[in-house]
């Protein structure tokens, strides 16, 4: 089972990211849950989900300890760090947090440019997209292909595709490698 | 169908639609909101009523008017909502008309809290209003198990003209997960006999809750208490999991029935021979597995996310011939499945015993952790 | 003509509304597209001190109460 | 020829659509007549077969015992909101609240503003007697200043408990169908306030929306007056805080 | 003082004014009226507010704004709006204010009746709002008790920062018995620390139910649930009649128990060793004794007017090691003494058993003779 | 002399009474000008110590935080209610709630017209932003005809869910110290709104019965503009059903 | 001037309350002392027959739906 | 153990009567009750009061079989008649009752024109007072004078002495004899 947490400011699209990626974990056959903040925690422009992918029946929506921590902005590794399992995943969007910033000893720490990539792609609200890439560069969660057809099948079945997604996503990728 | 990703309350919503929800009367709380939200999208779609009420007091009172015509009606809430329904919902099992009512529990008491919380069992199972009365009360433990006993509920209010409460913790109704909706339903046409309509020909129908003689009353109350035994009787449901050897069994229900199946399932694999009982109606409870399993097995622990309110139901099945122990998160706390599984460990690894107050233990064990 | 005023914007409270900003008659406010708050907004800061009055127009408007007005306490006839 | 063997007509018997029962009301009391004015109108209109009444809690909380129509009961206060849920899923029917001053100006207070905000497509019958007469007379909001009740023991305080609460002010905002207020002693009164809830049936008919006659009536139990002492107390001072006539919809016809 | 021929709820009110009652809030409701009735007369005659509120929704918010500033505060209701109050009472018992409840519980569900009845013990008891919390429910059986209980209510409401409820049925409100008034107290003048009052030097108090935060919403259930256990060990009061050498025990409340009680005398007469137990504190509930009772004797009869709420938990502390009974009448019916010396015959006479379902066993009964 | 050099004087800077956290509110939503005029006044007028806020549950749940004044949180709708029994226990405090527009004029009608009726002495400020801000944006008895919101998908139709409920209707018969509407939007605005708050406390200190001021606040999240549209949204679409102005107690002053 | 019309009072329902006697214009009713009925009222009755008009004023006044008026149906010119 | 019922139009005193029977009751060192009816029962102008007097501690307020029934008109017979013990007493207003009326046969019926002998003497509202006055006659409940007196405090201690309320008695006894 992987459990991950996906937060940010709210308008950086990290529930859609949340739900791409539970979305593309379902196709591959594996039970997911999507749980997000809800209710007044909105308020005050923070966001955050957790989601678990899983060959097994999963419990709880609720995560104790993340593999993965999926952040947007410096506020969400505030709160998320801490959360993450020795070992686990960082993913840090370095064009809003600070270069000098300290992390865990123990955790695995991936930073990459997304807000400003997103910029450069003319896809401001893609970064979301660009941080998945980077996922899918720096785990085996899932081929990124079949990730990057899952996201665009998403937005195709809600009506709104988005053809800069698909370089944000190889940026990202490529940023991470 | 194919599953889709749905979010609890939205499937509900949907679900109910498709079941023939013919009005729905509702306000906004969270963490119940979508399940309105979606309906005020829907219903309108459909041509059928939707109303967003002026609260919950006037939810409840127009569905109480909406079921005395013997359509499909529902409303939905979450814990304070809830409790200013209770006259409401006293005076629709009063008058024996069938409802659904949903109620996506939170943190309470008070203004407490929206994160998920089963602190409801009481007010619903027992009887939050005045006077004698139950509701079937049905406890879905996924979105899928939320989307399947919704047509349920409408299908036992309806034959037993009663209340029929889905009582899901907030992550339920929160979280997403895939699951299968059920085809569209075409709506009824019959209209059951003792629906008011207009008195063609002189065939009057009066709907009251009132008896102002008692004798008259104690026949009324005599006869919910009848169909009580009923329901009691043909309306059990319930998820068992390695009951057949099981030594111990873990008790619990909606998400912490889930989450303590985890950790069943992982003290399995240590070897320990332990079960799970789920009760999905939680009301009429699964009083005759539970006193079956009480003749076999060891021990009990009941997990839930309160201080222990079905807790005492267990107890009073068990009747003191086995332990039974509690573990409980509060306050919108879920428990996580290694802590249950700690809890089995205890259960397992230390003598139990009948005598003196499981739930003092209990309080005393989390006020060192918490306190 | 010289500033009447200045006005401090405290970033611990902007959150880049921009209501000070068109609100201010003189077109003394911006946003700072340069830098981000430890909240993540682009504060409002001054980009023409020069035309300040020290009205407090932008204090009034404020949803955060974030801005302090000061006015210079020149002598009369100082420049 | 003796006056036995003139012919005859009847020129005035008591409406079909009363019940035979006697009611259980004081005498002099006129719920009773509010009752039979109802009676009349759906009579007249050919409603009877199409009425759905909502009872409310109060001195009237059995009147559905004395209509040959389809009743429902509603908990205290809370008839608009049932009949707000009747009306939605039976549009074509006739649904129509009877509530006493004290369910509907005090404790259903937020289900006839929201019901008259949402023009919630029902009629109000509204009897304002002043006080609460089932519970045994205590002060309610329409209770006059200086009237002595027994939850009000030295006369109602204005500054404490407010003046008398009247429907042309609370609901001037509201686009209503009817709202008039009428009298339910001497018979110009009666024989008007007919009218206004013919009226009142008849837009709500047409789906004017909501439509609603307050109706004054003497409560000679609680007033601790004799019914003729009542009915005079009620012409001379009730009136005076509560205006008898049309304030919405009352286009001549 | 002399004794004096007084009403119940008079009675109630008279003690509640005279140990300090500093601002009433309630809204009529038979059979609990005259308590209100003669409060709007003596609270302005000494110049404490009296307030007739809008509702029972604006009763108990009222009071709840009331208690926040540390005084002495009531509200008076019946189960209908009692049950309108359960939003308010789960705020309160949230937020830890104190204050007094009394419901004169009458036959229900729905509208029911105004008779005298005992269906409100489930929500009364156990948590009629959301959330988990407790109430201290006091049921006298005459009209001396209630009196001497009013002052004790607000004592314990105060001492431990919770919700005191007087729970009486109909007959004890409307009748008229001898009995004795205390003098009237002072006023405290000492107002609580954690009372509102104005931040006088910046020493702010703010009173709420709210813990987002689920933890620490936790830990606020934690303190409540503590508080309860030592308002279990310190505060619990009962009356026992011939329980020492007694082979059967009856278990009633209020005017059951007060019923009971003569069938009791009766069958004593008969030479049958038979005691009574009466809790005066429903909540906390007399555990120890009947625990140490269960050791003692051979089965329990529990006498209510209702469909058996005592019961249960009567049946929670016997844990099966004997059999118990139960014998309610519904709806507003008073049962006779003769009806409860019938069922103590049957009780002594007859084989009794912990198997089955008492309460199936009873409403056969019961259909029999109403059905 | 540089410009550093020259004196200088605060002529404006956040009030002491209120707190230093930063509130929870969204960027643009101007609960928090509403926040600072109340703040303001009490300072002004001295009353801080005096003061008991009665907060009520939406967007403004957490207004206890940003105050340094005593405070207690009521239940939805119920703030007038739990102002009641302070000020009928405290009669000498400030006593205020502080409630939005589905608090209010839906959950909480009851509660405010009951206080209304009443004349408690107690100040309401009541502010109106057309929505459920906290439950994410649904539709509220002051949701304009035709706005969209999350339970309004196809925009409110007035004609099932009612016009935009007006004050200026709805407390016309009541004696009541002080009722206005402001905006907070725009600084003339915003000054002409702290009068109101001001001349509304202190008629409440006079005693002169209840004491209301009607804010109109956007609400840039759950309208879906940003904070500079929402403010013109406010301006030209809102006032239109809400006039800015002084309903009852405006005297001169 | 003969009757015109004539009423009878229901004694099931009639509760004593004088009310139409009193807004009768022609004084036709009062109550009967002499009798009581099953509810323990003075029922009442015509005590000026001839005076009646059968106006009907008595039953529209009447809160217990207890009066049926008649007229008679003179040839026009009968006396 | 006496349990009894007076009932009567609202208005004629029932519960008066009953009050100052057990207001008697309770200073001849007795244990009384006072069960009034009430609520909507009021409405139609009908009430009733069970009272109890009693050297034990009285069980319920409810009374199940009535000693005494203590009527002052017809539709009192109708409703209590039928709830007497066999050999109890039915007290009959005969100013009001038909005197034709039928009753069991096995109880004691004793009538008065009470309502007659009240308004002769000038105090119509004493009727009820007579027929206490009938009562104290026709069972040895109590003394006669004793009761007389603790009528007088009565409605001294509310400040309302009614001189004329003796005479009603006394006739009343004499009625009875
Ligand atoms: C929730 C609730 N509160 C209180 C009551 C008690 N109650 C019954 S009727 C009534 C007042 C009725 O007064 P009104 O509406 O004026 O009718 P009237 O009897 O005067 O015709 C009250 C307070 C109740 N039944 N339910
Ligand atoms: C009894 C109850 N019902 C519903 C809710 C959920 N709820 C919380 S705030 C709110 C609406 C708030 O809207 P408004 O009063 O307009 O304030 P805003 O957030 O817009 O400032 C609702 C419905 C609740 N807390 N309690
Ligand atoms: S003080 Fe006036 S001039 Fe200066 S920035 Fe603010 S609004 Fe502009
Ligand atoms: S108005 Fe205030 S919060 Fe908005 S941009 Fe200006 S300083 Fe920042
Ligand atoms: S108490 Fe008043 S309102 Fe009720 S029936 Fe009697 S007179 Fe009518
Ligand atoms: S949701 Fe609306 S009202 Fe709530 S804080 Fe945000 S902008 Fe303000
Ligand atoms: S019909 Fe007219 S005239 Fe005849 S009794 Fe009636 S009111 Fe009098
Ligand atoms: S008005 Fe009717 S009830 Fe009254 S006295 Fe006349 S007939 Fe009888
Ligand atoms: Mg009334
Ligand atoms: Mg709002």
């Amino acid at each position: 089972m992987t459990e991950m947490i996906c937060a940010g400011f709210g308008g950086q699209g990290v529930l859609t990211a949340g739900m791409l990626l539970i979305h593309a974990g379902m196709k591959q056959g594996n039970n997911v849950i999507f749980y997000p903040s809800y209710g007044s925690e909105m308020r005050g422009g923070t966001a955050n989900c957790a989601i678990k992918i899983s060959e097994k029946k999963i419990a709880s929506p609720v995560i104790r300890q993340a593999d993965i921590v999926f952040t947007m902005n410096a506020p969400a590794i505030d709160k998320f760090e801490s959360i993450l399992k020795p070992g686990g995943l960082l993913l840090v969007n370095s064009s809003l947090v600070d270069e000098n910033r300290t992390y865990r000893d123990d955790i695995r720490v991936i930073k990459a440019p997304v807000t400003d990539i997103a910029g450069e792609l003319g896809n401001p609200r893609g970064a979301n997209i660009a941080m998945i890439g980077v996922l899918a560069a720096s785990t085996d969660l899932f081929d990124p292909e079949f990730l990057l057809a899952q996201i665009n099948d998403y937005f195709e079945a809600k009506g709104k595709k988005v053809p800069a997604n698909e370089a944000c996503f190889r940026k990202g990728m490529e940023t991470a490698q | 169908m194919a599953k889709q990703l749905i979010k609890g309350n939205t499937a509900v919503a949907e679900a109910a639609l498709r079941a023939g929800l013919e009005g729905y009367f509702g306000y906004p709380i969270t963490p119940q909101t979508e399940l309105l939200e979606h309906l005020s999208a829907r219903m309108p779609e459909l041509g059928r009523p939707f109303v967003q009420a002026e609260s919950e007091l006037g939810a409840i009172n127009m569905v109480y008017g909406a079921a005395c015509t013997g359509k499909r009606v529902m409303t939905s809430s979450s814990s304070p909502g809830v409790s200013l329904m209770m006259e409401g919902l006293s005076y629709i099992a009063g008058t024996e008309v069938p409802m659904v009512l949903v109620d996506v529990v939170r943190g309470g008491p008070g203004l407490g809290n929206i994160a998920p919380a089963q602190g409801d069992y009481n007010q619903i199972v027992h009887g939050g209003g005045h006077g004698d009365y139950h509701m079937i009360v049905l406890a879905p433990a996924s979105v899928q198990e939320a989307v399947d006993l919704t047509a349920l509920a409408f299908d036992l209010a309806e034959k037993y003209r009663t209340i029929t409460c889905i009582m899901m913790d907030g992550s339920i109704g929160q979280m997403m997960e895939p699951a299968e909706l059920p085809p569209m339903q075409p709506l009824r046409t019959e209209i059951p006999d003792w629906a008011v309509r207009g008195a063609k020909n002189g065939d009057k129908r009066v709907l009251t809750s009132i008896n102002l003689d008692p004798p008259a009353q104690e026949v009324m109350n005599l006869r919910l208490m009848k169909r009580w035994q009923e329901i009691e009787a043909n309306e059990v449901r319930y998820k068992g999991y390695f009951l057949e050897d099981a030594e111990y069994v873990v008790v619990g229900f909606g998400t912490a029935g889930r989450i303590a199946l985890s950790a069943v399932r992982a003290a399995r694999e240590e070897g320990i021979k332990i079960g799970l009982l789920r009760p999905i109606t939680v009301a009429p409870f699964p009083i005759d597995v539970l006193d079956e399993l009480t003749e076999k097995v060891k021990a009990f622990l009941v997990v839930e996310m309160n201080a222990g309110q079905m807790f005492e139901d267990v107890r009073l099945v068990v009747r003191g011939r086995k332990p039974v122990e509690f573990f409980g998160r509060m306050g919108g706390v879920v428990p996580f499945p290694d802590e249950v599984l700690t809890e089995i460990h205890r259960l397992v690894g230390t003598p139990q015993t009948t005598e003196g107050s499981p739930r003092d233990r209990w309080l005393a064990r989390l006020a060192e952790t918490i306190g | 003509m010289p500033a009447k005023g200045y006005i401090e914007v405290n970033e611990l409270y902007c959150k880049a509304c921009e209501l000070c900003v068109t609100d201010c008659p003189y077109g003394v406010l911006a946003l700072d597209m340069e830098r981000l708050t430890s909240k993540g907004y682009h504060p409002a800061h001054m980009v023409q001190p020069e035309a300040c009055t020290g009205c407090g127009i932008c204090a009034v408007v404020c949803p955060d109460a974030a801005i302090t007005v000061y006015r210079y306490e020149r002598q009369k006839g100082e420049a | 020829m003796t006056l036995a063997e003139v012919p005859t007509r009847i020129v005035y018997s008591r409406p079909e659509v009363l019940d035979k029962r006697v009611t259980h009301y004081c005498p002099g009391c006129t719920h009773g007549v509010a009752h039979r004015l109802v009676a009349e109108v759906l009579e007249e209109m050919g409603e009877v077969e199409n009425a759905i009444g909502v009872a409310s809690v109060g001195c009237s909380v059995f009147i559905y015992n004395y209509f040959n129509i389809d009743f429902v009961e509603a908990a205290h206060g809370r008839a608009p909101a049932m009949a707000t849920g009747i009306k939605r899923l039976l549009p074509d029917r006739t649904v129509f609240t009877y509530q006493g001053d004290g369910d509907l100006a005090s404790i259903g207070m937020g289900e006839i503003v929201g019901a008259a905000s949402r023009g919630e497509k029902i009629t109000v019958i509204f009897l304002n007697n002043a006080n609460y007469g089932m519970t045994g007379g205590q002060m309610a909001p329409t209770t006059l200043p200086g009237q002595k009740t027994t939850s009000s023991p030295y006369g109602k305080d204005a500054a404490r408990f407010g003046k008398p609460f009247r429907i042309e002010d609370a609901y001037s905002g509201f686009d209503m169908g009817y709202l008039a207020r009428g009298a339910l002693v001497g018979a110009a009164n009666i024989n008007r306030a007919k009218k206004m809830i013919r009226k009142a049936f008849e837009k709500h008919m047409d789906n004017q929306g909501l439509c609603y006659v307050e109706l004054l009536s003497p409560c000679p139990t609680n007033w601790n007056l004799a019914p003729l002492k009542a009915k005079d107390f009620l012409l001379e001072e009730m009136t005076k805080h509560f205006p008898l006539g049309e304030f919405k919809g009352g286009d001549a016809k």
